[in-house]
């Protein structure tokens, strides 16, 4: 087993070579990916190795870029898009929503829609409106994609590539808060499926689900509850559509109690999914309701408030006394 | 004088006339095929229609006026080409081999596509106004990087034009340089909506300014849409870039089997529009000029009545899948939700044709 | 009271017009509108009363139509958009999402996004592909925005004109299939405010909360349950963004029992955020989860078997039997 | 000769030009109040670079190079016109009258807008490319629909001109004949894409293709801008439809404070336009031709500069708002939601100023 620390920028940078290396179908496509490398040099250095038929400086428009993907697909590409960031996702909706979503079920499995949609998301570093969106459920309400989010280097590294050979299209989400936070990386062996959860840290009183930027924020209230006597088990979900309920299912059996963490806002989000299928499968189990600590119904705010928005670990620990206030 | 006039080599009346640019290629065999080609075509659209009267479809978007847009262009691709069509594409459809049943299957409601699209190299229709214009853009992408000799042929109408999609898509297409054209048929209506509201000026110019060529071309000459449509396919290929061709036609009749027209455009407009029509003029020339016989138009006239019954006896014969499929091909991969609503619906005993 | 009886359609366009007569700054933009009266008819004969000034035929671009409402609220106006169908409110997913619900915030209150955008959604018509879907999640999920369905002739009637006088932008769902259904309308009193639940049938085991069209399924299939002996109470959610919550607590309260209906897709829905909520506020009283009856994970089928698709009343029974199944 | 050259009015080095459809009717005293706006805007811009590389704001999006297109076009507008930015328009926001500090509240992340935006009839920035262009349509056709005299202008670059936002905007600004002028700043690069990546032709050739007049200026040259653009804005006023202005210029700086322009292009390029610089341009014209004495720039320096030390001041004295009024103006009236995180928020002990 090789294993080698780099950041979370850096692994998806190798995740991407790799697959390029691996499949001369596999495109890259986006806004400044090429010489600049995107605006968080995630490609950087590939359209020099890969050439730019194969990193594609894409003119500025998001529904083109995925439009366009759709196309490459039918003909046989896979294309890695990125999108640059969370908040101009929203141009490209229809597409995703119309056709990515749709077109394989259109033409009865004839077209495979192998595309990857890369959504630097979620707050956290410090920009200007736009730029720390949280969009993931609207992806996971609509039938016909996947959506994932990565929480560290190693499962970046892996799930980038997973995502590429997977068949279906996947909103691949990576918490730009954590891009230069560093890890191990096992060059030799996936940590596990794509769409497999996986707990981070066990314990018996309270679950925390939690994903993306906010598996480090949970896995720190969770060592802050331990400190108080309370003993967190915090699941990494990993991936959102579909979600991987059984380990969750095990936990929430075992701890009787349920928080999900989450950046985006609470209406009708992933916290709210968890929430009520958990509910339905453990429902002798659960010795309080779940509850979700997310971002307020509010736009995201500038960003000089943006921890006062963004869930903290002195609300996560909220959330574990509220759980824990039930008998 | 690129793009200044109307492409014209066929009169209304069936005379050909000369133009500085463009003159057929097309013997009168080729002629009669197309002819053919258009009468096979609108007589399936009428029976189309009938079958919605009839309760037999949900819906129908009929091309007549039409068919010298869709045949000229058709007929123009070579086979390895490939086409992404918007809803009302029935004669390019005709001109790719799709069966006729299958282009009534999504408005018989049984399915949302209707035939393999690989097979045929036309793709399924696309209903969200725009859309397939980037898809066909990305295709021709993909048609460069693969250096082969194909090009790419994408449909949308005068309404449609107003969309960021296809707008976007002529940035790219210029950006790109990729090999496709653009056929935007131009049937004056976008359902109620006269094309005078999507532009002041003839839509044709928008290539001018996105930096490729764009024509327009009489829609209802079978002849100039082939011959431009021909230069365009070939430019393309050979690495010349994008093409715009503003096919100037008419749609004779309603915007769907839903629409009501005499809410929206009067009589006269269309009475117009018939002395224009497309087969018409192409039997006129075929007639005069190589002496086809009656007994030729007929027998063309028969095996388009044969088709016709042929379709609605397929038609008849679709029934509506079982309610399961609808499970199927979702995902490539099993996605739990979806395995989830498929027990349901088992348990529930909703399975089964119906 | 003056009350009259007409179908929903007609009462929407009742309603349309009793706006601009009263406020002259009331437009209407969308496709086919003028002349044609849009594809439902809803706006029929409103061009010819109030001119094309104030009925406008727009070019077809959803961007547009709502990026344009947008500019037109800055000036003073109120926009009521029309989508000709639900599917095709994507593209105009950016304007919305960005600018419609964020606008009065960024500008500290100073715009007021006064507009309306009409969305005749959900299926049961016989259409063809995009023509029936049920996107409310997304915008319920959206801070910024207000979500409303109607569901009878009478709340069509001053739902509209209730939204139209409202400050906050609405996206205000109607169920196409309900258009031509009649009812009583009362000219003269609104039956509540726009964003406040009714209670439309009364029961004691089991509450059924339901919106747009499926609140008349949820009522055919309370009737059958009391063939069976169980009483079933049918509230008609009528605001999905805010919820009404009060109402459908008191309701669970009492029997301890929730069945959400719903025709758009489980994952991350309106539905999964009315369980969740429920369950958190009513945790005591709740003696089985609450289980949602919704469309199922997968694009909306051809029509010929959309009926399998739309929770029907039996699969509200079996809903309802599920909860019932708890002790 | 619409729109097929570019119109100059005064060269690099600072000499008038002919032109056959232009000329400048600034006085000496206007040109120098146009020069001491381009100072001012310079050093103000200046100041914010520094402020951000001092850690005192999140980011700054630097316009260095724009002057003369953005003065130009911002001193051509009337008090009631109304303005609609992307946002690298601190040269319009001067000429609108919004306080320099306010122009970098955003950027400072202490709110997402910035000032009021009706009473300086400039609107907040709008980050998202190409969605202001539809905000400016939409309000002219409520100009329109008032009957009043008032002109809207919109910005955005060369590489949001590549949007559907931005495309749909021509469309419907012609259909409507809208009081529009579109100012399209070709500063030569989005970020790392050259504008070549967005069109092969010039730009400004779009609008002739959705039926409107396009024409390219050149940016630098502040006495151009201010013809060309005044000219549109009485044109859209007296009902003549929209216009796009395509300014012809260059992004000295990075793209933003968080870009490195060393990565995509070279330094000769730069050097090129620096011969090209509008603020000395002027400064050259008013020396030559007005005699203007160096004691009349050093003032402006003088009064730039202490512009830049007042607003360092304005901007170290801007705290991040107290974290609750996240909850304000979120809606105009009342959600339970957003009470409820405000609730929360108080009982967490989270509000207060920070
Ligand atoms: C994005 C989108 N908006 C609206 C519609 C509804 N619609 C279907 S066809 C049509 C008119 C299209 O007119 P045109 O593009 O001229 O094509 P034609 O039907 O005349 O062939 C409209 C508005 C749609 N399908 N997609
Ligand atoms: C819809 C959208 N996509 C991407 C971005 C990210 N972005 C911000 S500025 C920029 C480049 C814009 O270039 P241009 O339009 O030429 O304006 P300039 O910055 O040169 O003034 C990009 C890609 C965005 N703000 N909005
Ligand atoms: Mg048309
Ligand atoms: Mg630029």
């Amino acid at each position: 087993m090789t294993t080698t620390t780099m950041t979370m920028a850096k692994a998806l940078n190798e995740g991407l070579r790799r697959a390029m290396e691996k499949d001369r179908r596999v495109l890259l496509m986006g806004e400044d990916i090429g010489k600049l490398g995107g605006v968080f040099r995630i490609t950087d250095g590939l359209q020099k190795d890969f050439g730019e038929d194969r990193v594609i400086d894409a003119p500025l428009a998001e529904s083109a870029i995925v439009g366009t993907a759709v196309g490459l697909a039918v003909r046989g590409y896979r294309t890695v898009v990125e999108i640059q960031f969370d908040g101009f996702v929203y141009p490209a909706f229809d597409q995703i929503v119309s056709q990515v979503a749709k077109l394989h079920k259109r033409t009865d499995g004839v077209y495979t829609m192998g595309l990857v949609i890369r959504l630097p998301f979620q707050g956290g570093i410090g920009a200007i409106e736009h730029h720390s969106e949280s969009p993931e459920a609207y992806f996971v309400h609509t039938a016909g994609l996947r959506v994932v989010a990565c929480s560290t280097p190693n499962d970046a590294y892996w799930m980038i590539q997973q995502s590429i050979e997977h068949d279906d299209p996947v909103i691949f989400c990576e918490p730009k808060s954590r891009y230069w936070e560093k890890g191990e990386v096992d060059l030799d062996n996936p940590p596990r499926g794509l769409f497999d959860a996986e707990v981070r840290r066990e314990g018996s009183d309270v679950t925390v689900v939690a994903y993306g930027s906010m598996v480090k924020t949970a896995l720190r209230a969770a060592e802050a509850a331990a400190g108080e006597g309370v003993s967190v088990e915090v699941i990494d979900a990993r991936s959102l559509s579909p979600l991987d309920l059984a380990p969750m299912i095990t936990s929430v059996e075992k701890t009787g109690r349920l928080v999900v963490v989450q950046e985006a806002t609470k209406s009708a989000s992933v916290g709210s999914e968890i929430v009520a299928e958990l509910t339905e499968r453990c429902f002798y189990s659960l010795r309080a309701p779940g509850v979700r600590v997310s971002g307020y119904h509010v736009p995201y705010p500038p960003s000089r408030i943006e921890d006062a928005f963004r869930p903290s670990v002195d609300r996560v620990l909220d959330g574990i006394d509220r759980v824990m206030g039930y008998a | 004088m690129i793009g200044e006039e109307l492409i014209q080599l066929l009169t209304p009346e069936g005379q050909r006339i000369a133009h500085p640019e463009y003159e057929s290629t097309l013997g009168g065999d080729e002629v009669f095929s197309f002819y053919r080609d258009m009468v096979i075509i609108r007589r399936l659209c009428n029976e189309a229609t009938s079958l919605q009267r009839q309760g037999q479809l949900a819906l129908w978007a009929p091309l007549q006026g039409q068919e010298a847009a869709q045949i000229g262009a058709g007929r123009a691709l070579a086979p390895m080409d490939f086409t992404f069509p918007s809803y009302r594409e029935h004669g390019i459809a005709w001109t790719r081999g799709v069966p006729p049943a299958d282009m009534l299957r999504i408005f018989r409601a049984t399915t949302t596509g209707g035939w393999d699209p690989q097979k045929y190299r036309h793709s399924v229709p696309t209903v969200v106004l725009g859309n397939q214009a980037l898809h066909a853009v990305g295709y021709a992408m993909g048609v460069q990087r693969d250096g082969a000799e194909e090009a790419v042929m994408t449909f949308f109408g005068d309404g449609a034009s107003s969309q960021g999609d296809v707008l976007e898509s002529f940035v790219w297409a210029a950006s790109f340089n990729a090999p496709i054209v653009f056929i935007l048929q131009n049937n004056q209506w976008a359902i109620s909506e006269p094309s005078s509201l999507q532009a002041k000026i003839p839509l044709y110019h928008r290539a001018h300014g996105f930096g490729f060529p764009g024509f327009r071309v009489d829609g209802n000459d079978v002849l100039a849409m082939y011959e431009v449509t021909k230069r365009a396919l070939d430019n393309a290929r050979a690495g010349g870039g994008p093409t715009l061709i503003e096919a100037y036609t008419y749609r004779m009749g309603a915007h769907t089997t839903s629409d009501d027209p005499t809410r929206y455009r009067i009589d006269a407009e269309v009475e117009m529009w018939k002395h224009r029509d497309p087969v018409e003029r192409t039997k006129a020339l075929l007639a005069r000029e190589y002496k086809v016989k009656k007994a030729a138009f007929d027998e063309v006239a028969s095996e388009a009545e044969e088709l016709a019954l042929q379709l609605r006896e397929d038609v008849l014969a679709m029934d509506a899948p079982d309610p399961i499929t609808m499970f199927d091909d979702v995902y490539a991969d099993a996605h739990p939700l979806v395995n989830e609503g498929r027990r349901e619906m088992i348990e529930l005993g909703v399975s089964g044709p119906r």
